[in-house]
């Protein structure tokens, strides 16, 4: 191990690290007005990791290439990689669309593209934690920007109460983690994951099982899974809108991510012991998450709700605790990313004509025919999410269960696509009130060209195009979780 | 034997002052109880020879973080007598779950019944050099191994006060609520604005 | 590699459907009734150079382009009849829509369009997911058609059709994993002829059968299709009745029997109990409705009862006799809900006592309505009475029970149909509007006038229609031959009696008056 | 020297208590951060037990990097808390609950 | 080019030139093509008769066309040419010219004429099918074929709430019919492996000793096909059970009622049981049912036709009764005579009907008898048609003059060889045809007595009051009201006379190529040669029992409706019920009514209502929509929005899955 060869892996952390500092003094020295522009250049930054991210993938893919830096603190593997080109293009994808949100109800400042990127540093730690403190350290930093964000809008009650509830939650989740983190280091003598792994193969004691429990449990939370998963609807309804829409996409990657390695890498050999877990998790959240999304008035509510609806289908493919199930995963997970990021796109685009954000039923009544386009797009994002064939949104369903299917979970896979059904149900409410319901309200009648472009190129990912997709998204993600496999 | 007698000393009293944290109806008392409560877990630390770890646990919380919030429980003036008392509805239930979570925890990794603990082996990478002191070691470790992590810590703490600040600094010093604040009144909406009040004859409203 | 006509096919609908979105109303008309009218071209050049007794699959197309599933099409001669059949209806559907839709008329268009390219597409594919797409993909332009230009009661009606098709095809997608992983491919070719484990069949078979059940709709999974059907505009209906239930059928034949045979025998009983309850049960429905689209809606339920019972027969005349039963009642009850139409455009209702008398004045109106009447009884010499009889023929090998049971059908038929057709086209005019309609004009003419000769046609040379399938349902007939039925209608032959039965012996005779 | 048994123990307590003070307390939401406060405590507590007795540092560098981190959460929470105060005049934990359903 | 495709497709072509033009060409157009196609058509038929009559023709068959090949089950369009068939063909085609032609006068005001004969045509298209089939699925279409044409014109005044009614019921009782004749069609495919008609015949004495499974029991193979089968006949032709339709039919036009529901359409249940008569003469236990359900409804419909006042109502349960004769010839074996009673019923049932057109339309659209009286005076010529009928029917002849009407030749042949055949069963029949002649020659005779003898009661009549603007009460004494009957047109009168003729003449002249000439037939039929001569072997009462009923029956009619009008009131009340049992049908209608059709209606409301949206949605769709909104309300309550609940959700959740690793 160099330093040079560590600093190079953690190149995009470190970049990104420093140019955050940089940022912050120069947001410091010009004053809020410099928002837009930071904005801008942040954008900017986050792509050029998720480019650097992309080369370290090309690297690692290949399986034979150095991905351990500092000490096997943490891994520039084909896995992390790929999770953070997703997590930093999702970031970059949000951040477009932020500035105007704040432009209307004010309080944007510097400060939030800075925390941003310090966050899409935390995630990127997250994802390739190969060590408990990594994990910890990038959790941490994740989570107190994320607080911080969610109740950014600090004049707002409903956002400070999100940022609240998130916060309280959010540390005692954290407590969890760590309780069982320090079981973990206690029962096998190290923090390290290959020790980990090595250790429990040798000695699975109680205590470290305990660990294990913890540990998930406090990541079921991040990743908000039943039934740690009550915050997640109170957040994303109060947070402002463009940092749900963050939330919902680039934190639930890391958060995933940080879960599939930690389940598939130290944890693997425990899998019978919290595979049961798993299930029930992916097979309640399915359930609560389509229950709950289905009285919903509120848009963002809804998604919340529907958030932990898609995390019960990704987790089917960590149940399946296969290869074929974490790329399966992933492969939800990238096509999620695009299905949440078009929608909550389309919903900042809802603005009525003196500028307001829409962001109930009754708001975008009868869309279809006010704006077309826009409700077009909508569309196919929520039949996407239902999971309806020819839109995209099928093809992570179909990776996810026929890993299950190919894990003899025959028996989850059916229920749990059985359950997608209820999904289905509110996915088309969404629907039948924009084409179906006659037009209530005023809407803003065009949308600036930013949020356009990003959510074109969402819904063109979605869009039965994204099936071209199948091939090249099939083998990187297929490598990057070869990278777990590499590890056994 | 004095060890055994500071331990259980040290241990009761952390976990006495952990439930008065807990329990206490003043939110100062319950700061001051935290207090305490770091003070004898330190000591703890201290009994298995983690000076140094011990002594941090002073400086940052007492020092730092208890103060902190003694500071924002003053600061917030609130009228404390009006803070309901009692807890929530479904107690029982919450202790009950609370008493098993403690009962798995302490049987089930404590292990009384098998006998000795089996706990990990290091794999000697991190192992004290007995020569040096508590603190010269964590330090040589937390400057090589650990730099990444250290360094990523500093990040946190950046961000905790660049939050704390953008949270909380207010650049209008006229009041909370001197000034006009369009968005908050974009986002009024009418049920919670007016009230509808339909008077009998004969009776007045009180506004 | 030939030249790839069945992408074409998928192609021209495809592009007109995306032209639509973004064309005026009369421009989008225009495109939609091209496009499919060149697709129907395409479809009869298909037909013409359809190699009868050739290879089995024909315009095979395949190509990579997919992870784990290819992009493969090919027909044999079933797809094909049923290609036909929805090339065949997509030009009237857009013609019935002509006038009828007004509001949106290009996201119309556009959805009809859609749905073409995802009903060929269905029929054409020879890969297991690549079917299940376009299976699937079919909710979604059928939900916007119910729920956007339906009627009053459109959002249940989408609902409903939309979670009751969907919860019944998602375990089927469960089903097809377990087989592409247990049979390690996802060519349905290979997969015809993989023998699964009988055991694993079973639940394989019910997973298949719950969305095909519906799609059918079988007795007790029918009831999302009267609601469908009636809140849906006229070209909906026709579409839904005459392609969509089709896919059903289309299933069992693909899927259902040759890949699972012995579970299509273990669980025929099944079939033919939800069959027979569906004959009598929706016959009766249909009897006293007083919707027209309702009634023509439970009558679909109990034709496509036919279909089933003649499925699994497990014999050449049963399943032939079922695939011409699926074109005939495509034809024919897509052609009644045309009729349906034509009225509603008027009147604007569909309940029975509004009309009354139109054979006085729409007789053309009322000729059509007639043939399309007495095809949809199974009239022989219209395309519904070849498929009925066989597919009863084929179930009397199998079981008198279910043929007594599943022949009344043709009784309660012609009650229901009969009395629809007395309280609409005869009887005295007792409604003022409805008397003052006018006759068929020429767009309509042109919509129903294929089709009756199309129903005359099947009804007269069926042969055009059979051939084509004739080896395929050998070829299918040959492989579930090991699974077929034990038959109760067993003949024994005994020895001759030596007389016959008014034999009187002659010696009888000469003592009377000669 | 004490066993263990005795540290975990005590962190398990200490835990329980954490947890305890989150989700009984109605009265006031500093207690709340306190109570988090216990349970970074007692993970604390339990880290450098191990780290002890593995005869390893990395749990004291970890349980430093918590304390680092605990005091980060806190100056968080507590601004979060501040800026809830001023909008709603109050911390009592029952008045948190404008976003439901 | 084989006439035969002429004789049955020149009808077809007429009868879609005249449906297309339709009105949009004057009536005379269509008229005259259909009408001449059927005079075409009548003309090549005859020579192919009088070829098989002479012996010098040969049964053929001509192909058309491919129609179904399915495995082993094919068939396909084919035209059989033999005795049977010519013996239908000139049955169908000069009925039909002569219906068609009639039409042009009887239907002279109507305003829809082209789709009058456009449907006649359609239907003589449909009836040559039928009986030049050579396999039973041919046989089925024709079958169906005059059925859909027998619905749209017993509908033809569509106006009419009655005809509608019996236009329907004609089509669905048939189709009950039907049920078996297709279930029947199965069997045999199943037994035979085929369709064709002569390949079923030539196999068909192999299989007597055959059984096989039907409804789970074990039965003989060819009786139960036969029975099927049969079922298909009794529904076509009106027999005891499935006859409900016949009398409702009257509804439509009478040139209608003479073609279909006299001469042709209803025959064909005769012609299909005669034309399969080999396989019957393998199911004794079928031909025992034939026998029996035909000697019942000889009885039963000759009963009922004693009560009846609609002039068309009385031929109609008469024609009902002459088919049972037909069917327990052909039980008893006797094909040939019933093949027989069919050709001579077929000119002198034609022709009654045709003279009641001819009175009906005299009498400005009156049919109730009870509103006729003393026509003989007005329409002379339409009174001796109807003399020539009733003289037909009644069977008037003397044996041992050897002379007679068609009826005496056709009709006494059937009773004898039903007491020649000698059996339970047959002397059943026998007793039962000698008692419904009785009943036969009294009702004709009271037909006769009541519409030409007598006083006119014209003015009773609402159709008549009509047409002279009077009352009953206005015209006072006048019973006739001042209305004049006009003799009808000579379109219609020149049929009258030609049937006539037949009526006359028919059995005279065939009577022994259809009894007694085997080689006639050839093996188009089971020719029982030892019964025919049993047959001419009975004794002379049997011989004479049919005349003197015949003039029992007269004398009878005589008294009560010449000598002295007050008896059959008197009767009536005196027999109330039976009266009453007999006026009303036997109550058939109301019994099916409340047997078939409210159970109908009934169930499908309940299953409808109580079944789809009561059950199967309510629990189905809608009751998993409640759960899920349920669970939706539940979910959000789950929610409460205070921290405490939240964090005490996650504890539960990991407490929970602690417990589950843990134990």
């Amino acid at each position: 191990m160099s330093y040079a060869s560590s600093l190079y892996l953690t190149g995009a952390e470190v970049g990104l690290s420093l140019f955050g500092l940089v940022l912050l003094l120069v947001s410091a020295w010009s004053g809020p007005r410099s928002g837009r522009l930071l904005t801008v250049v942040t954008v900017a930054a986050l792509v050029a990791a998720a480019v650097f991210s992309a080369h370290l993938f090309g690297r690692a893919s290949g399986g034979d290439a150095v991905v351990r830096a500092f000490g096997d603190l943490y891994r520039a593997d084909a896995f992390g990689s790929f999770a953070k080109v997703l997590i930093y293009l999702a970031t970059a994808a949000v951040l477009v669309v932020t500035p105007r949100f704040f432009a209307q109800v004010g309080g944007y400042r510097g400060e939030y593209p800075v925390l941003m990127l310090f966050n899409a540093v935390g995630m990127g730690m997250m994802v390739s934690a190969s060590d408990l403190m990594t994990l910890y350290i990038g959790l941490e930093m994740s989570s107190l920007s994320s607080y911080i964000l969610a109740s950014f809008l600090r004049q707002d009650d409903r956002s400070a109460e999100a940022g609240l509830k998130y916060f309280v939650l959010g540390a005692l989740a954290s407590g969890i983690i760590l309780y069982g983190v320090s079981l973990v280091y206690g029962f096998t003598g190290t923090t390290n994951y290959e020790g980990i792994r090595a250790a429990f193969d040798t000695n699975f004691s109680t205590g470290a099982l305990f660990g294990v429990v913890f540990v998930l449990a406090g990541l079921a939370f991040k990743v908000s899974a039943v039934p740690f998963h009550m915050w997640t609807p109170d957040v994303y309804e109060g947070a402002p809108t463009p940092v749900t829409a963050f939330f919902a996409s680039a934190p639930k990657v890391a958060a995933m991510g940080m879960l599939l390695r930690m389940a598939m890498d130290p944890f693997a050999g425990e899998v019978d012991s919290w595979r049961q877990i798993v299930i029930f998790a992916a097979l309640a959240s399915i359930v609560v998450g389509a229950l709950g999304a289905i009285s919903q008035q509120n848009l963002k509510r809804l998604l919340a709700y529907s958030s932990i609806n898609n995390v019960g289908f990704i987790l089917i493919g960590l149940a399946a605790a296969t290869p074929a199930g974490v790329a399966g995963a992933l492969t939800y997970l990238t096509i999620y990313v695009a299905m949440v990021v078009g929608s909550f796109t389309a919903l900042l685009m809802l603005r009525d004509p003196t500028g307001n954000n829409l962001e109930t039923f009754a708001d975008i009544s009868g869309l279809s025919t006010r704006r077309p386009a826009l409700a077009w797009s909508l569309l196919a994002v929520m039949f996407s999410l239902a999971g309806i064939p020819p839109l995209f949104g099928f093809w992570g369903k179909f990776v996810v269960f026929q890993a299950a299917v190919q894990a003899d979970l025959v028996a989850l896979a059916a229920i749990g696509i059985a359950a997608s059904v209820i999904g289905a149900f509110y996915y088309l409410k969404f629907i039948k009130v924009m084409f179906f319901d006659e037009p209530m309200r005023e809407v803003e009648a065009s949308s600036p060209m930013g949020h356009w472009a990003v959510l074109a190129i969402c819904v063109a990912i979605i869009s039965p195009l994204g099936y071209l997709l199948t091939i090249p998204l099939g083998e990187w993600t297929a490598q990057a979780a070869a990278s777990f496999v590499a590890a056994m | 034997m004095i060890q055994i007698i500071a331990f259980y000393l040290f241990a009761a009293l952390v976990i006495a002052s952990a439930v008065m944290v807990i329990m206490a109806r003043n939110p100062v008392h319950s700061v001051l109880w935290l207090i305490l409560a770091f003070f004898n877990a330190s000591g703890l630390m201290v009994l298995v020879g983690a000076e140094f770890i011990a002594m941090l646990l002073l400086i940052v919380y007492v020092g730092a973080v208890a103060v902190l919030f003694l500071f924002v429980v003053m600061m917030l003036d609130i009228d404390f007598a009006e803070l309901r008392a009692g807890f929530i509805a479904n107690f029982p239930l919450g202790i009950a779950i609370a008493l098993i979570l403690a009962a798995e925890l302490i049987f089930g990794i404590g292990a009384y019944q098998a006998g000795q603990l089996d706990l990990g082996v290091a794999d000697g990478r991190a192992s004290p050099m007995l020569e040096a002191s508590n603190t010269a070691n964590i330090g040589a470790l937390l400057y090589s191994d650990y730099v990444f992590l250290f360094e990523a810590a500093g990040i946190i703490l950046l961000v905790a006060m660049v939050g704390a600040i953008v949270l909380t600094h207010r650049k209008h010093p006229g009041g909370r609520r001197g000034h006009q604040d369009i968005g908050k009144q974009n986002r009024r909406n009418p049920d919670e604005a007016t009230v509808m009040r339909q008077p009998e004859v004969g009776k007045g409203v009180e506004l | 590699m030939e030249f790839p006509i069945l992408s074409l096919m998928l192609a021209i609908p495809l592009a007109g459907a995306i032209a639509c979105l973004f064309l005026g109303a009369q421009a989008a008309r225009m495109t939609a009734l091209l496009a499919t009218l060149v697709n129907l071209a395409l479809g009869i050049l298909l037909w013409v150079n359809f190699e009868i007794g050739g290879p089995q699959w024909q315009f095979v197309e395949r190509a990579e382009i997919f992870a784990v599933f290819s992009y493969a099409l090919g027909i044999d001669g079933i797809a094909l009849m049923l290609i036909m059949l929805s090339v065949f209806l997509m030009p009237i559907c857009i013609l019935a829509s002509w006038d009828a839709i007004t509001k949106r008329v290009g996201e119309y268009m556009s959805a009809f369009l859609l749905m073409e390219v995802l009903m060929i597409g269905v029929f054409a594919a020879q890969d297991l997911y690549l079917f299940y797409i376009f299976f699937e993909a079919g909710l979604i332009p059928m939900y916007l058609i119910i729920g956007v230009w339906g009627g009053d009661n459109r959002i249940y009606a989408s609902y409903k059709f939309f979670l009751y098709t969907l919860l019944g095809s998602v375990l089927m997608l469960i089903a097809m994993m377990w087989m592409v992983n247990q049979a390690g491919t996802t060519d349905i070719p290979t997969l015809l002829n993989y023998d699964f484990d009988p055991s694993a069949q079973t639940w394989l078979w019910l997973a298949f059968f719950a969305s095909f059940a519906v799609k059918m709709p079988m007795w007790p999974v029918h009831t999302w299709l009267p609601d469908a059907h009636v809140q849906a505009p006229t070209a909906g209906s026709v579409i839904l009745a005459g392609v969509l239930l089709k896919l059903g059928g289309y299933g069992f034949i693909r899927f259902s029997l040759p890949m699972f045979p012995e579970a299509s025998e273990q669980f025929a009983w099944l079939v033919y109990i939800l069959s027979m309850v569906a004959v009598i049960y929706t016959s009766l429905v249909a009897l006293v409705q007083n919707d027209m689209k309702k009634l023509i809606a439970y009558s679909s339920v109990a034709h496509m009862a036919i279909v089933t019972v003649g499925l699994f027969a497990f014999n050449v005349q049963g399943i032939e006799g079922a695939m011409m039963v699926m074109l005939g009642h495509g034809l024919v009850s897509g052609a009644l809900f045309l009729c349906v139409g034509v009225i509603y455009d008027r009147l604007h209702t569909r309940e029975i006592a509004r009309y009354g008398g139109l054979s006085i004045n729409m007789p053309k109106y009322a000729l059509f309505f007639l043939l399309f009447t007495m095809a949809s009884i199974g009239l022989p010499g219209t395309s519904n009475f070849i498929g009925e009889f066989l597919a009863l023929a084929g179930i009397y090998k199998v079981s008198t029970l279910v043929t007594l049971v599943c022949t009344t059908g043709i009784i309660l038929g012609a009650a229901y149909m009969l009395y629809l057709y007395r309280r609409v086209a005869f009887g005295e005019q007792k409604n003022a509007d409805a008397a003052a309609m006018p006759d068929l004009n020429a767009r309509e003419w042109a919509m129903l006038a294929p089709i009756a000769a199309a129903v005359l046609w099947m009804g007269v040379y069926p042969e055009s229609f059979l051939a084509p399938m004739r080896q395929d349902i050998a070829a299918l007939e040959a492989r579930i031959a090991r699974a077929a039925p034990d038959f109760d209608a067993d003949n024994v032959i005994g020895t001759p009696r030596e007389h016959n039965a008014n034999y009187v012996a002659a010696a009888h005779g000469e003592e009377g008056a000669h | 020297m004490i066993g263990i048994e005795h540290y975990i123990v005590v962190s398990a307590l200490l835990f329980v208590l954490g947890v305890l003070g989150i989700f009984l307390n109605r009265k006031n939401i500093i207690v709340i951060l306190m109570a988090i406060e216990l349970i970074l405590l007692s993970v604390n507590l339990q880290l450098v037990a191990f780290s002890a007795f593995l005869g390893d540092l990395v749990g004291q560098v970890f349980a430093m990097f918590v304390l680092t981190v605990a005091a980060a959460e806190a100056a968080v929470g507590l601004a979060i808390l501040v800026i809830y105060f001023r909008g709603r005049g109050t911390i009592a934990v029952d008045d948190v609950d404008r976003l439901k359903g | 080019m084989h006439p035969i495709l002429l004789i049955v497709f020149l009808p077809l072509l007429a009868a879609i030139v005249a449906g297309l033009v339709n009105k949009s060409a004057p009536s005379i157009f269509a008229k005259s093509i259909t009408t001449g196609a059927l005079f075409v058509s009548a003309a090549l038929s005859w020579p192919i008769f009088l070829g098989f009559v002479g012996g010098t023709y040969e049964p053929t068959v001509v192909p058309v066309l491919k129609w179904v090949q399915s495995g082993t089950l094919t068939f396909d369009w084919a035209l059989r040419v033999d005795t049977l068939t010519a013996v239908m063909l000139v049955v169908i085609n000069t009925v039909s010219a002569l219906v068609h032609l009639y039409s042009w006068g009887y239907m002279e005001e109507d305003p829809d004429q082209p789709r009058f004969f456009a449907y006649l045509s359609l239907f003589t298209f449909a009836m040559l099918m039928l009986v030049t089939a050579d396999n039973l699925v041919q046989m089925f279409f024709g079958w169906e074929g005059v059925g859909l044409a027998s619905y749209l014109l017993i509908g033809f005044w569509f106006k009419k709430p009655s005809a509608n009614a019996a236009a329907i019921k004609a089509f669905v009782v048939n189709r009950v019919g039907d049920l078996g004749f297709m279930l029947g069609i199965f069997g045999t495919y199943l037994v035979f492996d085929t369709v064709s008609i002569s390949e079923i015949l030539a196999a068909a004495p192999g299989m007597s000793g055959a059984s096989i499974g039907f409804l789970g029991y074990t039965v003989y193979t060819m009786d139960v096909l036969c029975i099927l089968l049969f079922i298909g006949a009794m529904g076509k032709s009106a027999q005891l059970g499935l006859h409900t339709w016949l009398p409702d039919a009257m509804e439509g036009p009478t040139p209608v009622s003479a073609l279909i529901h006299a001469a042709t359409m209803v025959t064909a249940g005769v012609f299909m049981v005669v034309r399969l008569s080999p396989m019957f003469e393998t199911a004794p236990i079928a031909l025992g049912l034939v026998t029996f359900v035909g000697a019942a409804t000889c009885i039963f419909a000759a009963t009922v036709g004693t009560t009846q006042w609609d002039i068309k109502r009385v031929i109609a349960y008469s024609t009902c009764s002459q088919l049972g004769y037909m069917f327990f010839a052909a039980g008893v074996g006797a094909y040939g005579a019933a093949m027989f009673h069919l050709f001579t019923h077929a000119f002198f049932k034609a022709l009654l009907f045709l003279g009641a057109g001819s009175v009906i339309h005299a009498m400005h659209h009156e049919q109730d008898m009870r509103y006729y009286g003393n026509l003989r005076k007005h329409i002379p010529l339409t009174f001796w048609a109807m003399m020539m009928g009733t003289l037909a029917i009644t069977g008037v002849g003397v044996y041992h003059l050897g002379v007679g009407f068609a009826g005496f030749w056709s009709k006494d042949a059937i009773i004898e060889v039903a007491f020649a055949r000698g059996t339970e069963l047959g002397n059943f029949a026998f007793w039962m045809g000698v008692f419904a002649a009785l009943l036969t020659s009294f009702y004709s005779w009271r037909l006769m007595f009541l519409t030409f003898w007598g006083k006119p009661r014209w003015i009773e009549s609402e159709h008549i009051q009509h047409s002279v603007h009077k009352t009953p009460e206005e015209a006072g004494e006048d019973t006739t009201g001042g209305y004049h009957p006009h003799e009808s047109p000579i379109s219609m009168l020149v049929p009258l006379g030609v049937l006539s003729i037949g009526a006359v003449l028919a059995g005279q002249i065939f009577a022994p190529t259809f009894l007694d000439d085997a080689a006639f037939w050839g093996s188009s039929i089971f020719y029982n040669e030892p019964l025919i001569h049993a047959m001419h072997a009975v004794p002379y009462w049997v011989k004479y029992s049919a005349l003197v009923v015949m003039l029992i029956g007269l004398l009878v009619a005589w008294l009560a409706y010449i000598k002295d009008t007050s008896i059959p009131g008197k009767t009536a009340e005196q027999l109330g019920p039976i009266y009453r049992f007999l006026y009303n049908k036997w109550y058939f209608d109301e019994l099916y009514h409340y047997l078939f059709v409210v159970p109908a209606f009934w169930l499908g409301r309940q299953f409808w209502k109580l079944g789809d949206v009561g059950t199967i949605d309510r629990f189905g769709p809608n009751g998993v929509a409640w759960v899920v909104e349920k669970g939706a309300v539940g979910a959000r309550k789950f929610q409460t929005g205070y921290l405490y609940s939240y964090a005490l959700v996650m504890l539960l959740g990991l407490v929970a899955a602690i417990t589950w690793v843990l134990f």
